[in-house]
């Protein structure tokens, strides 16, 4: 019962800080006073004030995991030909507020010569959404960093540029918990296998009644394998979700031959024109190929130059296919319809054409 | 007689009265009949008072047949003894429902003598209601019926009676021939109706387009909806006049603006051009354009399976399994029946007592009823495909395959089975 | 074991007659090969054959329910100014085909004489589709003949001309089985309260698992009352969906304070535009009001006129709706907005606003 | 050094590689985090040969608190023992992620004093993400965080990091100050976020406007979603400038045609029109014509309520459950923080073990969860009212007159409470 040598530190419960202290004095000045903003170049954002007052924002690319020097030379940078202040977007750019117009040039110079790719505004790719994996997640499927990283090398060009329809939002998720969230694109881990039970584990590890009520359809029942408290799943009603195996390890759901992706299409999060909406299912069951994932860039790849090729200015990828029909999203991506497509889960009836609407 | 002081208030407005129909029964219907209707009438302002209802079921038949009629037993009989018993016969229409004066009249002569006079045309499944007899007049009118070429509908657990719209008869948007199908359909099913066997009830309707005139889609377990593939039919000279009659912003207000997929432009010279590719098919424009426009030639229908209304799980619409199916040769009519067979055996195995074929395919899934039905999945079956990530997909790549090979066939490419 | 003295006779199975024999031979000559229609008035159709052949069809409303009289009326209408061929719509009216333009207007004028209003095409409020009620159902809350009656009364102006936006389909349905189907409108039984259970009859009248298994939400359980086996009913559970009353007419859900009368709109059958639609509850709880039923028709009078004032021509009610959104709805019929109103049955998740759209 | 072939792969391309990075850590890094980053990158590059995670989970917090820590222990230490603990930091960033250059080489020099030198801009909800530590440099490493002005964010079952888009600080859309906001309420409701004790996590997410920015609707629990109430404000000289630009047709196509309710009309003199009745405020044209239009001065919020990701029952999206609340005035804030701690406290007390609240809202129905929380059900919560007739309406009528009373307050009547 000795009191301990140092007492330990009490935190400091600051909460949220506040950001003015590190805002750019532009953008503190003329705080919620904006007037309108325009794109001078991909990857440059223009804000004019109602006071007159004008911020450029240069926007770049960055693997979001990033080591320390990388931020030091983003910060380098940001001294040198910016004014100190930056941001990060919702997608890990990083933002250089500018108020002067002569300093934007340099400054993406800069950015390009140290191989930071200047874009993701407008109609652009942006950044895909990044998620743990394999780096440090306790129950990943695939390696978001990696995936992310191969994609991005494919669609550079569409980052560095705005010459897609309009902006297009890929998001990853390493396992079907789907940290990702939605996507014009989303490139998930899919399991295709119930889980496999390590029995002798079980008894140990896993609060039994806790894991039975995380399955979505009752497929886990309390069992005694080999004398041990155990689980069992009924192969028939699993739906291969992989919510069991957070709460209990032993319940493995990844392997060579279950964890598999897929790929969704037309999730949208912004209210603009159409409401917001999920992505549905474009291809399954792709191979979870590291470290290049080809398949899986492929199949993207199709998706991103059917849309660029096919849809009107402003329209997402999912206004795109309503547009001209799921058929026709079909054929012109190459993509097989299967039996998989049709929804199953609750509220799959609102999914369903309930019409003579057809389309050939 | 008695005094029907509620029933009365309704024999004003400009609306024919069924209450005058029924007290013209009462009053100057064959004799045998109008006690009958005297208790009738005062039963029913019985319920215009009490605002209930005093009937109750029963079990009547004719000989040979388990459905069809639906049978009456009065809860007041004590009060209303000469309609303790009023049951109907339930008789189907010839297919589109057309009648001569002189059929009408058998039939009326025929439900004098053996009924009340009271007779609906028609029930809102289509058949010709002959209300009001007891049981001995059950199977005396329907004997009459029968010799006249009807026979008896649908009731119960049973395939019901069908119908179809105007259609070929008609119509110029029919894209096929409904009374066919309906016939051929319903005569070779006729035994599921006569002897009730299945889970619960069947209905087909038939409309010949998607303009859907006898709410098929909502209303029938199977529907069959006439449609086409190839493209639209324009007659450009008819549009320019239909433009000079109504005016070009109406035109452009009334057909390009609701086209639901935005397929119709209008030329500066007053031609359309319409993208068929774009085009769902759903008759607005020809509706609007008889003249000038119609369905193409490549024509047969869709099929959508699972309509209904409320009871259990809400009010389903059919699902479209079947986005084409050619209907022109005598195999393609086959082909239909044979498919209508295999639904509803189908629904005969796998149903759930009082259970609706579209509440087996919510239990069971739409993949599941597709291979039992062995039909290939479409993208035309759904809205959009799945939102949801459950699902088991290891199979996912045979099933493209089967996919790919279908549109290699459909392509003309030879592929082996 | 003594066979009957007159063997009965048996049933000719002849199924759905052949309409060709009853059919007007100008349809029977051009059936498949109709060219295109008009309306050269209200209640009249002009059907032209790719033949040159023309068919005229006069339409007029009756009262479904019809004594012999009335139909010999019909007929001898039929055989002085047609041509001794008819038919009947979905919506039980009368259509007299006529090959003679000449014969139209005689027709015409003696379908008036007579009482039958003719109209009901194009955009009309045509005949409301009726069902059994008091009349002849063994589980009517309310009596469909005299609400029918009731509207076509109010609305037979709206029935013989064409002056709507576009078609108007009601429906009426006598109790929440709902034989009457979906409808532009639909005035429709709505129980209100739980079945009131007559506990000495349960045990001879009713099989007790099927009337359990009938209720969608398993509000019913088996239960001894009195001594006697009976049923009892969950009242928080139930929906006062009136399932139970047809396998077991003891459970009451008929009465004077239980059975209302509810307003649906926007029901869609047509594939015309826009797919077909279920209707929306617009207005509940009116009262059950025979033999006028003032309150219900005050209320299909409202949005009747709503929409007539205020949609576009080939707008149904329910796409009218669906444009000016539901806020203008319930301020342009004056109807409440309640939280019943708010669906809270499986599937209510998909009737909800999930997006940022409003309207003011 | 552990060779790393397959990692080694992803150095190539445009794209900045993260393998770079870690090898420079590793091999330039803090010296005593050279040792770890190796043991990592095997690891890593071992995870890349099986294709299997190798972490788990486990316990670790900071004195004082019970979440923002997500902790990892290695399943192969034996092979890799250096970083057999690799834990992550959760630290909430200023709102709307501003930053000093400044401030984060400070960031850079603690985490590599007590961390692996690896830090994520941002993670999926917000979080300024501290990779890579054993349990000892967590407390050094928040100890000096701390210091710095920074504070662990959420984790477990327990109120989460919030967002909040650029907004206010630079962007003319924004509808409300969103830092104001977004402070306020995380700030209050703090404890729920250090102490986890809530049923599950709890999101809130801040955009300025409906384009979204921080994906609020699909991602948050409780959505705060700027609006307007007025009319759109025009600058018609703008307007003509625009569609001078780049032209008439172009302007028809991505502007009047794209407005989901059609509420635009253009006029022949290039001035617009907007039915204000109509718009549904989905920002597309004024995203644009960012000159010529912008929201209204009637500013405030929407909130959505029930957003989440597929587990248990499938994704959500939050239900607009608060159409329209005023946010300018300090009571206006009050009144949103109120809302906000009433809606923890419902979830608290109604949500049952690992159900997020929109699970709860499904579960129980809305008009249960919007009696709770004391809201007027309002048509804009609906696409459409109610299709099932499923229900217990015996109090419309008083339902009703609530609503006639409310909408007479608002038309500026003075009703009696
Ligand atoms: C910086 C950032 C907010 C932040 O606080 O970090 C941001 C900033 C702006 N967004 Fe955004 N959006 C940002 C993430 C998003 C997201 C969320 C996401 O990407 O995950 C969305 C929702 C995406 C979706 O629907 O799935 C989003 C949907 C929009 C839209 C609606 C686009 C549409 O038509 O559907 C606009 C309107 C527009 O494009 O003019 C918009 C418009 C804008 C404007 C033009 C607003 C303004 O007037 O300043 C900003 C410049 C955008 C540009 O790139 O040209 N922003 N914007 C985010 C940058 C992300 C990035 O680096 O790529
Ligand atoms: C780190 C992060 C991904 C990333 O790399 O950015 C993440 C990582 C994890 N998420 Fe997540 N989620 C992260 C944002 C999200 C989001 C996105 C968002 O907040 O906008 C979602 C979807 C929105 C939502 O809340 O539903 C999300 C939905 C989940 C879920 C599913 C929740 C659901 O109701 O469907 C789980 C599973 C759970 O909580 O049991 C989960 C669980 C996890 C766990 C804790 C897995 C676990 O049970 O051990 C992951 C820890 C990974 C690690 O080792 O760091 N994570 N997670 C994100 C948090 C970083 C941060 O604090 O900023
Ligand atoms: C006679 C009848 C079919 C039958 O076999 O009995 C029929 C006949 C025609 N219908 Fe119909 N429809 C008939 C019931 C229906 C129904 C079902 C119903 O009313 O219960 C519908 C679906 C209603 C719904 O959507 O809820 C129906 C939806 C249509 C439509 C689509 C309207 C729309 O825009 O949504 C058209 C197209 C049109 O109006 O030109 C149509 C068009 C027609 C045309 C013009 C077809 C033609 O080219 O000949 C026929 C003359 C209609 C007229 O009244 O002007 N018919 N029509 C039915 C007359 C019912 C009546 O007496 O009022
Ligand atoms: C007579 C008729 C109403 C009318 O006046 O027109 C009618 C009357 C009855 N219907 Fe119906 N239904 C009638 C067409 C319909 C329709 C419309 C249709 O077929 O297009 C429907 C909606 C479509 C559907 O099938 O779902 C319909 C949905 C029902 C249901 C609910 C079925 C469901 O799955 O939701 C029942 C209840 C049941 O079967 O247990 C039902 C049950 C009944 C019963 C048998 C009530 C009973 O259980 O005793 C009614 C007998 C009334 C009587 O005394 O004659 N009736 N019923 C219609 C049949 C006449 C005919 O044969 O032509
Ligand atoms: S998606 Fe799955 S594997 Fe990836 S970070 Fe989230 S919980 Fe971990
Ligand atoms: S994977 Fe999902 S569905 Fe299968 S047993 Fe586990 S929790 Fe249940
Ligand atoms: S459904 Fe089509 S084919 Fe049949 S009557 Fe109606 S419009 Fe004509
Ligand atoms: S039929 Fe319908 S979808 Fe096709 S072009 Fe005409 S209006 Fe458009
Ligand atoms: S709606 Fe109800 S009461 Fe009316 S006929 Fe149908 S089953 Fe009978
Ligand atoms: S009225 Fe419906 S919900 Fe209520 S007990 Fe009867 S069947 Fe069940
Ligand atoms: S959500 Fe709206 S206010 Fe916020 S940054 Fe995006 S566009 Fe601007
Ligand atoms: S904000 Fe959206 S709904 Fe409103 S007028 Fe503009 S485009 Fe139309």
């Amino acid at each position: 019962m000795n009191e301990q040598a140092t007492t330990p530190r009490m935190p400091d419960e600051v909460g949220v800080p506040d950001p003015f202290q590190y805002m750019h004095p532009v953008l503190k000045k003329n705080y919620g006073n904006w007037d309108w903003h325009d794109r001078p170049r991909a990857g440059v954002l223009r804000h004019v004030s109602k006071s007159g007052d004008v911020i450029y924002t240069v926007r770049a690319g960055t693997q979001r995991q990033m080591d320390v020097f990388t931020i030091r030379k983003l910060c380098d940078i940001g001294d040198k030909y910016a004014d100190g202040h930056v941001r990060f977007t919702t997608r890990s750019n990083i933002e250089y507020l500018v108020a002067d117009e002569a300093k934007v040039a340099p400054l993406i110079e800069a950015l390009q010569a140290e191989g930071f790719p200047v874009g993701g505004t407008g109609a652009s790719v942006s950044m895909v959404s990044h998620t743990q994996g394999w780096l440090h997640c306790d129950i990943p499927g695939t390696d978001a960093s990696g995936v992310v990283k191969g994609l991005m090398d494919m669609l550079h060009k569409e980052f560095v540029q705005e010459k897609m329809p309009n902006r297009v939002r890929i998001t990853t998720s390493c396992c079907q918990i789907n940290c990702g969230g939605q996507g014009d694109i989303a490139v998930n881990v899919q399991y295709t296998k119930p889980p496999k039970i390590n029995h002798d584990l079980v008894a140990n590890v896993c609060e039994r009644p806790a894991v039975v009520a995380r399955c979505p359809v009752a497929a886990i029942r309390p069992a005694m394998v080999n004398g041990k408290p155990s689980l069992e799943v009924d192969e028939r009603k699993c739906v291969c979700c992989g919510a069991c195996y957070p709460p209990c390890p032993p319940m493995q759901i990844n392997g060579d031959d279950s964890t598999k992706i897929a790929i969704w299409v037309g999730g949208k999060h912004s209210n603009a024109r159409s409401k917001p909406t999920f992505h549905k299912l474009a291809v399954a069951n792709l191979p979870n190929n590291a470290p290049h994932w080809p398949e899986v860039k492929e199949a993207v790849g199709k998706i991103i130059n059917a849309y660029k090729r096919d849809a009107k200015h402003w329209e997402r990828m999912g206004e795109w296919i309503e547009r001209i029909g799921w058929p026709a999203f079909f054929e012109k991506t190459g993509l097989a319809f299967t039996k998989h497509h049709l929804d199953t889960w609750t509220g799959a009836r609102y999914t369903m054409n309930h019409s003579a609407h057809v389309r050939f | 007689v008695h005094p029907t002081p509620l029933l009365d208030e309704l024999e004003d407005g400009p609306w024919p009265s069924f209450v005058t129909g029924l007290k013209r029964l009462r009053d100057e219907g064959a004799p045998n009949n109008r006690k009958m209707m005297n208790d009738l009438l005062g039963q029913l302002n019985h319920s215009y008072e009490k605002r209930l209802g005093f009937w109750k079921g029963g079990t009547v038949s004719v000989y040979g047949y388990g459905g069809g009629v639906i049978p009456r037993f009065s809860e007041v009989a004590d009060k209303f003894p000469e309609s303790k018993e009023f049951h109907t016969l339930r008789v189907m229409p010839p297919a589109g429902y057309h009648y001569t004066t002189d059929v009408l009249r058998k039939m009326c002569d025929i439900w004098e003598r053996h009924g009340s006079g009271l007779i609906a045309f028609h029930g809102q499944s289509g058949d010709i209601m002959f209300q009001g007899t007891d049981t001995e007049g059950v199977q005396k009118a329907f004997d009459e019926l029968n010799e006249l070429g009807f026979d008896l509908g649908g009731a119960g657990p049973a395939l019901r009676t069908a119908m179809s719209c105007v259609g070929h008869a008609r119509c110029e948007q029919s894209c096929y021939d409904e009374v066919r199908a309906h016939r051929t359909i319903i005569n070779t099913l006729l035994d599921e109706m006569h002897r009730p066997s299945l889970p619960y009830k069947f209905k087909f309707k038939f409309s010949g387009c998607a303009n859907d005139c006898v709410n098929a889609i909502h209303r029938a377990d199977f529907a069959v909806i006439g449609t086409w593939r190839d493209d639209i039919k324009i007659d450009q000279e008819k549009v320019k006049e239909h433009i000079a009659t109504v005016g070009r912003k109406y035109t452009i207000d009334t057909v390009v603006n609701m086209c639901p997929t935005r397929a119709i432009s209008l030329h500066d010279d007053d031609t359309l051009e319409i993208d068929n590719k774009s085009c769902v098919r759903c008759m607005h424009c020809i509706n609007v354009m008889t003249k000038a426009l119609s369905p193409g030639d490549d024509r047969g229908v869709s099929i959508l399976i699972g309509g209904k209304r409320a009871l259990k799980i809400g009010d389903l619409m059919g699902i479209n399994v079947i986005p084409f199916m050619k209907l022109e040769t005598d195999e393609d009519f086959e082909k239909l029946t044979e498919f209508a067979e295999n639904v509803v055996e189908f629904f005969a195995d796998n149903a759930l007592e009082h259970e609706r074929i579209g509440e087996t395919i919510d239990r069971i899934g739409l993949p599941a009823f597709l291979e039992a039905m062995e039909i290939d999945p479409d993208p035309n079956m759904v809205n959009h495909p799945r939102t949801s990530c459950f699902v088991r997909t290891d199979d996912f790549d045979e099933e493209a395959a089967k996919w790919f090979e279908r549109k290699a066939r459909e392509a003309g490419l030879r592929v082996a089975e």
